[in-house]
């Protein structure tokens, strides 16, 4: 096990950068799920920290640790996989429930879908 | 290690096994399984009885057995430590489960699904938390006796036993928390579980450290009040007892001893630290606190129509006399209250019992749910027993009953010429004997106090026992005849001879309470049968073969 | 950091405590979820905070006190989780039990004033 | 044991066995019974008069049995004199009580019921008599009180019989406990409750400074019993007994008890003024007032009754006056008055009987109907009266001479001779309106029943009884002179006071009270004479002021109503106050400490604080704030910030070096709370808009709530610093570490702490764990929704509604159209999840991990399906069998615990090696893997089981719903 | 050098991501909606779960990479049964 | 084969999770990782999953690459939007017909489709085969059904169909 110190610099570059990238992402996300109006926009942000912020992060981890304790580590793979397949899960059903719950509050956002119409624009927050 | 030296775990071990071979059944075979609780319930009062005969004989070392769980030694390990005090608690335990099993079998364990293993989950919860040496394990026995109290006390469902049961779990939640911050402030600053270890611990502390260990102390004292039903920490001691069934109320009789015994024990154990007092409450505190439960217990008993509540009060009326003879101390006194605490809580459990067979016959089995609801993992299940009638109306029956709770009244209040009275006067005795050592030949306003809320306690308890009893057995309405079974008498009887037993061998068992106090004098031999283990046998390191 | 974790607690606890003390079970169940994380953290904080110094032995640091954390609160922790989350379970379904059959959500299964 | 000894034993316990005997027998045997009976008081005679040489001698007979040696309370009995004569008294009036009991009592009545009562009360009274300590005393006094309100409720369908038996058992019981408080003192004053040893105990009890309560205790009791003013009326409400216990327990012998006992500590606790001023004061208010009251009633019981209290306030009087004459005197009319008023009892009993009523003013002219009755009667009540020639003469006489002496003086003392006459006036009035009244006079001509004499077995009793008044009367010395000198020798000791049994004593004072007594009643009852046959019921000047409506009023207040106001002050059955009291309590628990011992805070060291984990504990204490302020109406908003403190407590544990604990809270928080959305379905719907603004009762207690987990929460807080800013100088855990990998085999010290060194914790918490689960299981068994809660959730309905239109129906929720691309991922999950499982299992004594943590996380596999497809979709798949799984969970742990023994290890002993397998390399092996497998088995089982539980009640429901719907069809 | 880059970076991340968190927290405080609370609840998990990673290189220990596996595994199940709940009120039909 | 090994793909890919798992290729762990690599299929086949042929193994590769370079893409230009909102930036609802009828394929594109920041799967009708996708950025009508169309499901089809 390699001490912080010792490490070799680029590595300790690359893997500052990745962890800059990644948790800056995450930020990201989250400032935007405070930041966007609807729910339908703001189901947008949070993948920002579950994507390429989640990378960013894995790969710093898996390029640390496979330096330091030199040997290759790769079962951050596991995690990016894991979160990449449960994700669609949770949003799927969330978005399904809100879609219900607003057609059920009698403004179904997308009713007008038609094979006529195959875009409905929502620019105001139908909830403010 | 020969056979009879396993005989320790054995309390917890039985229950457990027989706890869990009942599940594989799956709350089906319901005459297997209950046959297994009837064998395990006997196994556990053999047990008892070889602990209590052996924990009498040889040296006052040897009458401690202490077991070293896992092999470890005291020190950082847990340990059962079985001595005459906890044997007796375990054969109380177990007599009242013989009882109550009994009674249950006749009808009560068809009420509601699992009342076998939690029968058992409950005897090894309170097996645990007599023999444990540590404070975290207590922890966790106490809960295991919690959950299946908790779970007994639903048996049968109903909405007066769900809506006292959601207050007793509140209650006893937030005392578990309690418990929890005691144990670890203890833990934090004297580092170490284990009683016996503790005992030494607390004179090395410096001062800060002592002021924080006693204000763990403090806190756990309070969760164990709320064990014992202390007033004003017991009002759901009442509703929860009249609520659950008879069987599961008569169990419950010595739940509030638990509380008791373990206030006993580790007054005893931090005795000689504490200077003679106990660190776990502070002068006169237990005293006072055991006064006034007497005294609200007294006043509610008046003011209870209800024959269940009654007997809830006279629960709260024996764990009060327990707190305040236990608050005023000495070996004289210990010897007294724990003849009390026996008398009391086969009485109590008698009186349940009977309860519910006096009132059986006025009440319809409401209840009880009637359950047609099919469940999971069984097909459209009709639980055909919830129909059927118990036991025949015997035509002698009311007289059966009504010599039954004379004598409960009798010894519930303490009048002769049963246990009740002996107990009642062997712990005035004890005061006044007490009071003659020490202040010489007068009485203090402590020993008044004392005399007077037990003799006025005793007139209210006749009063109101009366009073319900008059109600019902004298009272003529076009009542009918409550059918009862032969095994639901016989657990009455059996309670009851204990008690009449109790009586007549009075002074051998006074002896044996005598002999049980002065082992828990400044809890000496209990802290030196736990430290000799860890002296004479180092930890055995090493596989075993 | 002790004071952190002090504060943390304290504000656990007294926000548990508050839920206790409410009238509806739900929030009882809550509060009682909140005093055991507070109580959690509590036992943890008794053996002392360390941080990093997890006690999963390692060839490295030899094995005491100094260079590890304190194992025996975090045992004791795990299990006074497991037994609250069993007593939230079973909290939980005597308070949907009392709800259905009384009707009522209040911890006395009776609407105040009725 | 002397031949003696036993047959005094015997003498005791002989009732008792009858008694048993009797309770036996069958109902309606009166026979046999009242043979028995009779035989167990003629073998106590016989065992009496077999003693009374002895006796006679001044002996002492002592029978000792080992009972408490340890508390000074062994079984002795003891017979002297005095003894012997109450037992002759008991076993007399007992024989013939029993005799006229067999023809008074009716077919119908439960004889064997009444009888075994009437023998254990004998038994009871003979033991009081008979002991040889004080608390045995107390025992059998007791023991009468309880056999008393048993007889006294014998007709309990009859209200007064139950009225009346409870409000003597209470004031009896009331004067037993304090009679027990008067003996343990009066024991230890003496240091010994050994009766010998006490009267032996010579001045030492007066000297005591405890004299003074002990006296006041042991008043009270002897006062209750012997119905002395003001704890008389319980005497007139016993009359509802039949009147053979009237008879035996209401005159002759239980109220004598109280008198018994007085006479028997008069020789160690009389010689004090207290005494004189407890007891003279009572007796002489007693004596007039009973008197007074006897002269007004309307009933013949009722009258005999309150006569029976005049004459016991007279013997109290005299015991009270603390000079031996007068304890003579005392002695002499216990005998007398037995003697008459026994016999007048009896009288009273066969005139109800014949005549149907016991109404004075009813009654009337008896003689003609019933003249052998009449002539007894009239004798009896002639001695009640101080008739001279009959025995009440005798010792009315001693007792006015006695009034003459000076005893203590002082005004009551000067007053004391016309207070007697004047008794003596109203005594001689009613004893004169009973035989007037009754037996004379017009005929009643309507009457229930036509009276007259009854069968001779009936009257032989009375006969017997009226010739002792006679004989006694006419030749005292001869009659009883020895029998009264063996009882007052064991009073009062040697050398017996002077005092002469002579039916002449000349013209002294005494003999003029009784003169003026005689006439002045004579005059009385003829002046009332028309007054009292008139519509009168009680006494003109007292007839207000009636001490049992007085008492039952007082007891109905305090014992019912005021006990139960101030029940409801002292306590409450609605938790939110008993959780703030609880509260309150610890908190004052916990501060009190803080008086005596000083506590010192350390000051914080801010600049160790990180800012990171500052922050993430703002979002854990944003997240329980918020929860609190939530949890009312946004039951999901306040779920999820439980997770969200859930999860900064997970995080404090990970950065706090607690890598296991963190992944334990975590698992749990996700179980936990799926759980609580399974439950939130059950609850009803929360309405912000519809509940009314709070009361100020409401924001009061808001505040006060407040208040409390503020400083609650700053308590636990600032003790959680002050532990935690200071070293722990000493800890076990250090062995923990030092013993984990050598001997515990493991590199994790928790998990080996866990599975080894504290398994039996581990045993204990998966044995709640199954518990929980098994309860929640069998409560949900018997779930019965709200009936608000049974109809389908509003969006599911609607949306079922909306996609029945437009989308195929599917049968299962897994083929449903929200559920096409989760319920693929989430099917692919369980295999995925499940060796995660295992990974995390098998690391655990190593690495984080451990067979609770795998088990979570193998059950949230299974939670993931349940939510894909449903319960039914999973179970048609997976054979689910939780319950088993606990079963198993435990046995495995438990049993891997037992193998140590079979090594002769104690239980959970672990073994551990690394076992070398061919081609694998060595693989560590520890029994306590197989320990943690059963805890993986429980936790698995448990959880699933209670989501299950939970889960199935949503299909359930309205499964049954609509099956009672269609049986509600079928029935219409 | 490396050792004050990656100390540097190590704490900006920290920083970041608590900062993330703290941001999700208000979405769950502030809803509106049920849903936003939820999706709040999620992006909390997620954050977290960086945050262990990061915590994990921080301290050069491995033993944080099963609460970072297992909140990536199983952290959304919370989540979805909130979902479920939301759409169907029932999380298991 | 398939009585034993119903889903061969899936048990590789387990097995090699177990690997990294356990960051080892010792022996006992890849005979123990292929045990609950059998068995765990076998629970797949009892909750009736669909069964998973890849017809075309080095799509997936094509597949990834562009999904990379989706993601970065898109991960850019919403971080962008959340720190500072596009004044004329208008979010929609888009309705796109499926052909891709693989089940996995289609959980595929769910999994695309929800880790592209930009874009969310709202609605899939598996009766019309009709997908609805939120656009946080809806620039051109046609544009976002042809990019899903041409870019993922022609790819998805080839590897799943
Ligand atoms: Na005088
Ligand atoms: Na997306």
């Amino acid at each position: 096990m390699t001490p912080l110190e010792e490490l070799p610099l680029w590595v300790a570059i690359l893997v500052s950068a990745l962890l800059i990238l990644g948790s800056g992402l995450a930020l990201f996300g989250s400032i935007g799920l405070l930041r966007f109006k609807t729910f339908y926009e703001r189901v947008h942000a949070p993948t920002l920290g579950s994507t390429l912020g989640l990378f960013s992060i894995l790969a710093a981890s898996m390029l640390y640790f496979s330096i330091a304790e030199t040997r290759l580590v790769l079962r951050e793979v596991l995690i990016g996989v894991f979160v990449t397949i449960t994700t669609p899960v949770t949003f799927l059903l969330l978005v399904q429930a809100t879609v219900y719950r607003d057609r059920f509050e009698g403004s179904d956002p997308i009713a007008d879908l038609s094979p006529e119409r195959r875009t409905v624009k929502t620019p105001s927050d139908p909830h403010p | 290690m020969t056979w009879a030296d396993h005989l320790v775990i054995a309390p917890v071990l039985i229950p457990l096994l027989a706890g869990g071979a009942m599940l594989l059944f799956e709350g089906r075979r319901r005459e297997v399984v209950a046959g297994i609780n009837a064998l395990a319930t006997l196994a556990q009062l053999a047990v008892a009885i070889a602990l209590l005969v052996m924990s009498t004989q040889g040296s006052p070392a040897q009458t401690v057995r202490v077991y070293r769980l896992g092999d470890w030694p005291a020190e950082f390990g847990i340990v059962l430590v079985a001595d005459q005090l906890a044997a007796l608690m375990l054969l109380l335990a177990a007599l009242l489960a013989c009882a109550a099993l009994l009674f249950a079998l006749a009808y009560w364990h068809r009420a509601g699904s699992y009342f076998h293993p939690l029968f058992q989950f409950l005897l090894m919860g309170l097996n645990g938390a007599f023999l444990t040496g540590d404070l975290f394990n207590l922890f966790v026995f106490f809960e295991v006796l919690l959950a299946a109290s908790y779970g007994l006390a639903l048996h049968g469902s109903g909405r007066a036993r769900v809506r006292a049961s959601l207050h007793y779990i509140v209650v006893n939640l937030a005392a578990s928390s309690l418990f929890l911050i005691g144990v670890s402030v203890i833990y934090g600053t004297a580092g170490t579980l284990n009683m016996a270890a503790l005992g030494e611990r607390i004179p090395a502390l410096d001062p800060s450290e002592r002021g924080l260990f006693e204000i763990g102390a403090a806190v756990l004292g309070i969760a164990f009040l709320v064990k014992a039903a202390a007033w004003p920490l017991g009002f759901w001691l009442p509703a929860l007892y009249a609520a659950a069934s008879a069987p599961v109320a008569a169990l419950f009789a010595i739940m509030t001893k638990v509380g008791v015994y373990i206030i006993l024990r580790l007054g005893s154990i931090t005795a000689e630290a504490g200077g003679g007092e106990s660190l776990f409450f502070a002068e006169g505190w237990l005293f006072a606190i055991g006064i006034a439960t007497i005294s609200f217990a007294a006043i509610a008993m008046l003011a209870s129509q209800d024959m269940g509540r009654l007997a809830g009060y006279s629960v709260l009326v024996s764990s009060g006399t327990l707190l305040a003879a236990i608050g005023v101390g000495g070996p004289g006194m210990t010897s007294s209250a724990l003849f009390y605490l026996v008398s009391s809580t086969l009485t109590v459990a008698a009186f349940f019992l009977l309860i519910e067979l006096v009132e059986r016959g006025r009440t319809p089995a409401d209840d009880v749910l009637a359950v047609t609801l099919e469940v999971y993992g069984a097909e459209d299940e009709e639980d055909p027993e919830a129909e059927e009638e118990v036991g025949v109306a015997i035509p002698a029956i009311m007289g059966v009953l009504g010599v039954a709770f004379l004598a409960c009244a009798v010894l519930l209040s303490g009048l002769p010429p049963l246990s009740g009275f002996v107990a009642k006067f062997a712990i005035l005795d004890s005061l006044l004997d007490q009071h003659w050592l020490t202040v010489g030949g007068t009485v203090s306003l402590q020993g008044w106090l004392l005399l007077l809320v037990i003799l006025v306690s005793g007139l209210t308890t006749v009063i109101a026992v009366t009073r319900a009893g008059i109600r019902a057995f004298w009272t003529f309405t076009d009542r009918e005849l409550p059918r009862v079974r032969g095994v639901e008498l016989g657990a009455i009887a059996l309670l009851l001879s204990l008690c009449v037993a109790l009586t007549i061998q009075a002074g051998p068992v006074m002896q044996f309470m005598r002999t049980t106090a002065n082992g828990l004098e400044l809890g000496r031999p209990y802290i030196g049968a736990v430290r000799a283990q860890d002296e004479t046998s180092p930890s055995q390191p090493g596989p075993a073969p | 950091m002790e004071l952190v974790i002090s504060i943390t607690i304290g504000v656990l606890a007294g926000s548990g405590l508050w839920l206790i003390l409410r009238p509806r079970t739900f929030q009882v169940i809550i509060g009682l979820s909140l005093l055991s994380y507070a109580v959690n953290l509590f036992i943890f904080g008794m053996g002392r905070l360390r941080v990093g110094k997890a006690p999963v032995l390692d060839s490295v640091v030899p094995p005491y006190l100094a260079g590890y954390a304190d194992p025996l609160p975090q045992a004791l922790v795990l299990t006074a989780i497991v037994i609250s989350f069993a007593m939230t379970a079973l909290f939980l379904v005597v308070l949907i039990a009392a709800r259905g059959l009384s009707g009522s959500d209040h911890v006395d299964s009776v609407e105040p004033g009725s | 044991m002397s031949t003696h000894a036993i047959l005094l034993t015997v003498l005791v316990a002989l009732p008792f066995v009858g008694s048993l005997v009797t309770a036996f027998h069958p109902t309606n045997g009166r026979n046999a019974e009242a043979s028995l009976a009779a035989g167990v008081a003629s073998a106590g005679l016989a065992i009496a008069a077999f003693f009374s040489r002895q006796i006679a001698q001044g002996s002492v007979i002592r029978a000792e049995f080992e009972w408490l040696p340890q508390l000074g309370m062994n079984f002795v009995l003891r017979l002297d004199g005095y003894a012997w004569s109450f037992v002759v008294l008991v076993c007399l009036i007992g024989l013939l009580v029993i005799l006229y009991a067999r023809y008074y009592m009716s077919p119908e009545d439960p004889a064997s019921r009444f009888f075994s009562f009437l023998l254990g009360f004998m038994g009871a009274m003979l033991g009081i008599v008979t002991s040889g300590n004080l608390l045995q005393i107390v025992f059998f006094w007791e023991l009468t009180s309880l056999y008393s309100f048993l007889l006294i409720g014998y007709w309990y369908h009859n209200q007064n019989a139950r009225d009346g038996a409870r409000l003597t058992l209470t004031i009896t019981a009331t004067g037993g406990l304090c009679l027990l408080g008067g003996m343990l003192l009066l024991g230890h004053i003496v240091g010994s409750y050994d009766l010998d040893v006490v009267l032996r105990a010579g001045s030492s009890i007066i000297d005591h400074p405890l004299y003074l309560p002990t006296l006041l205790l042991i008043a009270v009791g002897v006062l209750t019993k012997s119905a002395q003013f003001p704890f008389h009326f319980w005497l007139p409400r016993a009359m509802a007994a039949p009147t053979p216990v009237s008879a035996y327990l209401h005159s002759a012998a239980m109220v004598k008890a109280g008198i018994f006992l007085l006479a028997r500590l008069w020789p160690v606790m009389a010689a004090h003024d207290y005494w004189f001023w407890i007891f003279t004061p009572v007796g002489v208010t007693t004596l007039l007032v009973g008197a007074f009251l006897a002269l007004f009633q309307q009933d013949l019981k009722g009258l005999l009754a309150y006569s029976t209290i005049s004459h016991l306030g007279l013997i109290t009087l005299l015991l009270g006056l603390g000079s031996p004459l007068a304890a003579v005197a005392a002695v002499f009319h216990i005998m007398n008055h037995a003697t008459f008023k026994a016999s007048l009892f009896m009288a009273a009993g066969i005139i109800d009987r014949e005549a149907g009523t016991r109404d004075i003013r009813q009654l009337g002219g008896l003689y003609r109907a019933m003249p052998i009755t009449a002539t007894l009667a009239m004798v009896a009540a002639a001695a009640m009266a101080g008739v001279p020639l009959l025995n009440g003469f005798l010792s009315k006489e001693m007792f006015f001479a006695e009034t003459i002496e000076t005893h203590v003086v002082s005004a009551l003392d000067d007053a004391l001779p016309y207070l007697a006459t004047l008794a003596g006036v109203f005594s001689v009035a009613y004893s004169l309106r009973l035989i007037h009244q009754v037996f004379f006079g017009p005929a009643a001509n309507n009457l229930p029943r036509t009276p007259h004499d009854p069968v001779p077995w009936m009257l032989l009793p009375v006969g017997f009884l009226v010739l002792m008044c006679i004989l006694v009367g006419v030749a005292p010395q001869a009659m009883v002179g020895g029998f009264l000198d063996i009882a007052i020798d064991a009073v009062v000791g040697y050398p017996t006071p002077k005092y002469s049994l002579a039916v002449w004593h000349g013209f002294t004072p005494a003999f003029f009270m009784s003169l003026v007594a005689l006439f002045g009643g004579i005059t009385v009852y003829t002046a009332l004479q028309t007054y009292l046959s008139g519509d009168i019921e009680g006494a003109p000047i007292l007839r207000r002021l009636k001490g049992r409506r007085i008492f039952e009023r007082a007891v109905a207040l305090l014992s019912w109503r005021g006990a139960r106001g101030l029940v409801q002050r002292l306590s409450s059955n609605r938790l939110q106050p008993q959780i703030a009291l609880l509260l309150c309590v610890a908190l004052l628990a916990a501060v009190w400490p803080l008086f005596q011992n000083s506590i010192t805070l350390r000051w914080p060291k801010l600049n160790e604080v990180d800012a990171s984990f500052l922050l993430v504990w703002v979002v854990g204490c944003l997240c329980a704030v918020g929860a609190a302020l939530l949890a009312k109406f946004h039951r999901l908003a306040a779920v999820i910030l439980m997770g969200g403190a859930g999860l900064s407590t997970s995080i404090t544990f990970a950065w706090g070096a607690a890598p296991d604990l963190a992944l334990t809270q975590l698992l749990v928080e996700i179980v936990t709370t799926v759980l609580l959305l399974l439950g939130l379905r059950w609850l009803p719907k929360q309405d912000k808009d519809a509940i009314p603004p709070p009361s100020p009762t409401v924001v009061a207690r808001r505040v006060r709530d407040f208040v409390i987990a503020t400083v609650g929460g700053i308590g636990i807080g600032t003790l959680a610093y002050a532990v935690m800013s200071r070293p722990l100088t000493f800890s076990v855990s250090s062995k923990f570490l030092e013993l984990a990998y050598p001997e515990g085999g493991g590199r994790n010290v928790v998990n080996v702490i866990l599975v080894d060194f504290r398994a039996f914790d581990t045993l204990g918490e998966i044995t709640v764990l199954g518990i929980v689960a098994i309860t929640v299981y069998a409560l949900l068994r018997r779930f019965r929704p709200a009936p608000d809660s049974v109809p389908l959730p509003d969006q599911k309905y609607f949306q079922n509604l909306f996609d029945a239109e437009r989308k195929r129906s599917h049968k299962e929720p897994i083929s449903a159209h929200y559920m096409f691309v989760p319920g693929i991922i989430l099917r692919l999950l369980f295999p995925v999840v499940g060796m995660v499982s295992v990974f995390l299992f098998m690391r655990g004594h190593d690495l984080p991990g451990g067979g609770f943590v795998a088990g979570l996380t193998f059950a949230i596999a299974f939670i993931l399906q349940y939510m894909a497809g449903g319960a039914r979709w999973v179970e048609a798949r997976l054979t689910v069998l939780p319950v088993r799984w606990i079963g198993f969970g435990l046995l495995a742990a438990g049993c891997t615990g037992i193998a140590a023994a079979l090594f002769g290890r104690p239980f959970l002993t672990s073994a551990f090696r690394y076992v070398e397998i061919p081609l694998l390399g060595p693989i560590p092996m520890a029994s306590a893997v197989l320990f943690d497998l059963g805890v993986f088995a429980l936790v698995l089982g448990a959880t699933v089981l209670m989501l299950i539980a939970l889960a199935h009640q949503a299909i359930r429901i309205p499964r049954t719903a609509s099956k009672a719907g269609q049986a509600a069809e079928g029935a219409a | 050098m490396s050792g004050v880059i990656l100390s540097a970076a190590l704490l900006t991340a920290k920083l970041f991501l608590t900062l993330a968190m703290a941001a999700a927290t208000f979405r769950i405080l502030y809803g509106p909606r049920a849903q936003d609370r939820v999706l709040g609840m999620d992006t909390l998990y997620v954050n977290a779960m960086l945050l262990l990673l990061v915590f994990g290189i921080g301290s050069g220990s491995t033993v944080y990479f099963e609460m970072a596996l297992i909140i990536g595994l199983l952290g959304f199940v919370a989540t979805v049964a909130m979902a479920k709940f939301l759409m169907r009120g029932e999380v298991i039909e | 084969m398939s009585r034993w090994l119903p889903y061969p793909l899936i048990s590789v890919m387990l097995l090699i999770t177990w690997l990294l798992l356990n960051q080892s290729l010792s022996l006992a762990h890849i005979l123990l990782g292929g045990m609950l690599s059998v068995a765990g299929p076998w629970f797949l086949l009892r909750l009736d999953a669909p069964r998973l042929v890849i017809r075309r193994p080095l799509a997936i590769l094509q597949l990834c690459a562009e999904v990379a370079v989706d993601i970065v893409r898109s991960n850019y230009r919403v971080a962008l939007l959340t720190v500072r909102d596009k004044p004329g930036r208008t979010p929609g609802f888009v309705r796109i017909p499926l052909r891709l009828q693989s089940q996995y394929g289609i959980a595929l594109l769910a999994c695309i489709i929800t880790a592209t920041p930009g874009t969310s799967w709202v609605a899939y009708d598996p009766d019309r085969d009709i997908l609805v996708i939120h656009v946080l950025d809806l620039i051109d009508d046609d544009d976002w059904g042809e990019i899903i169309k041409t870019r993922y499901e022609r790819l998805l089809m080839e590897i799943f169909e």
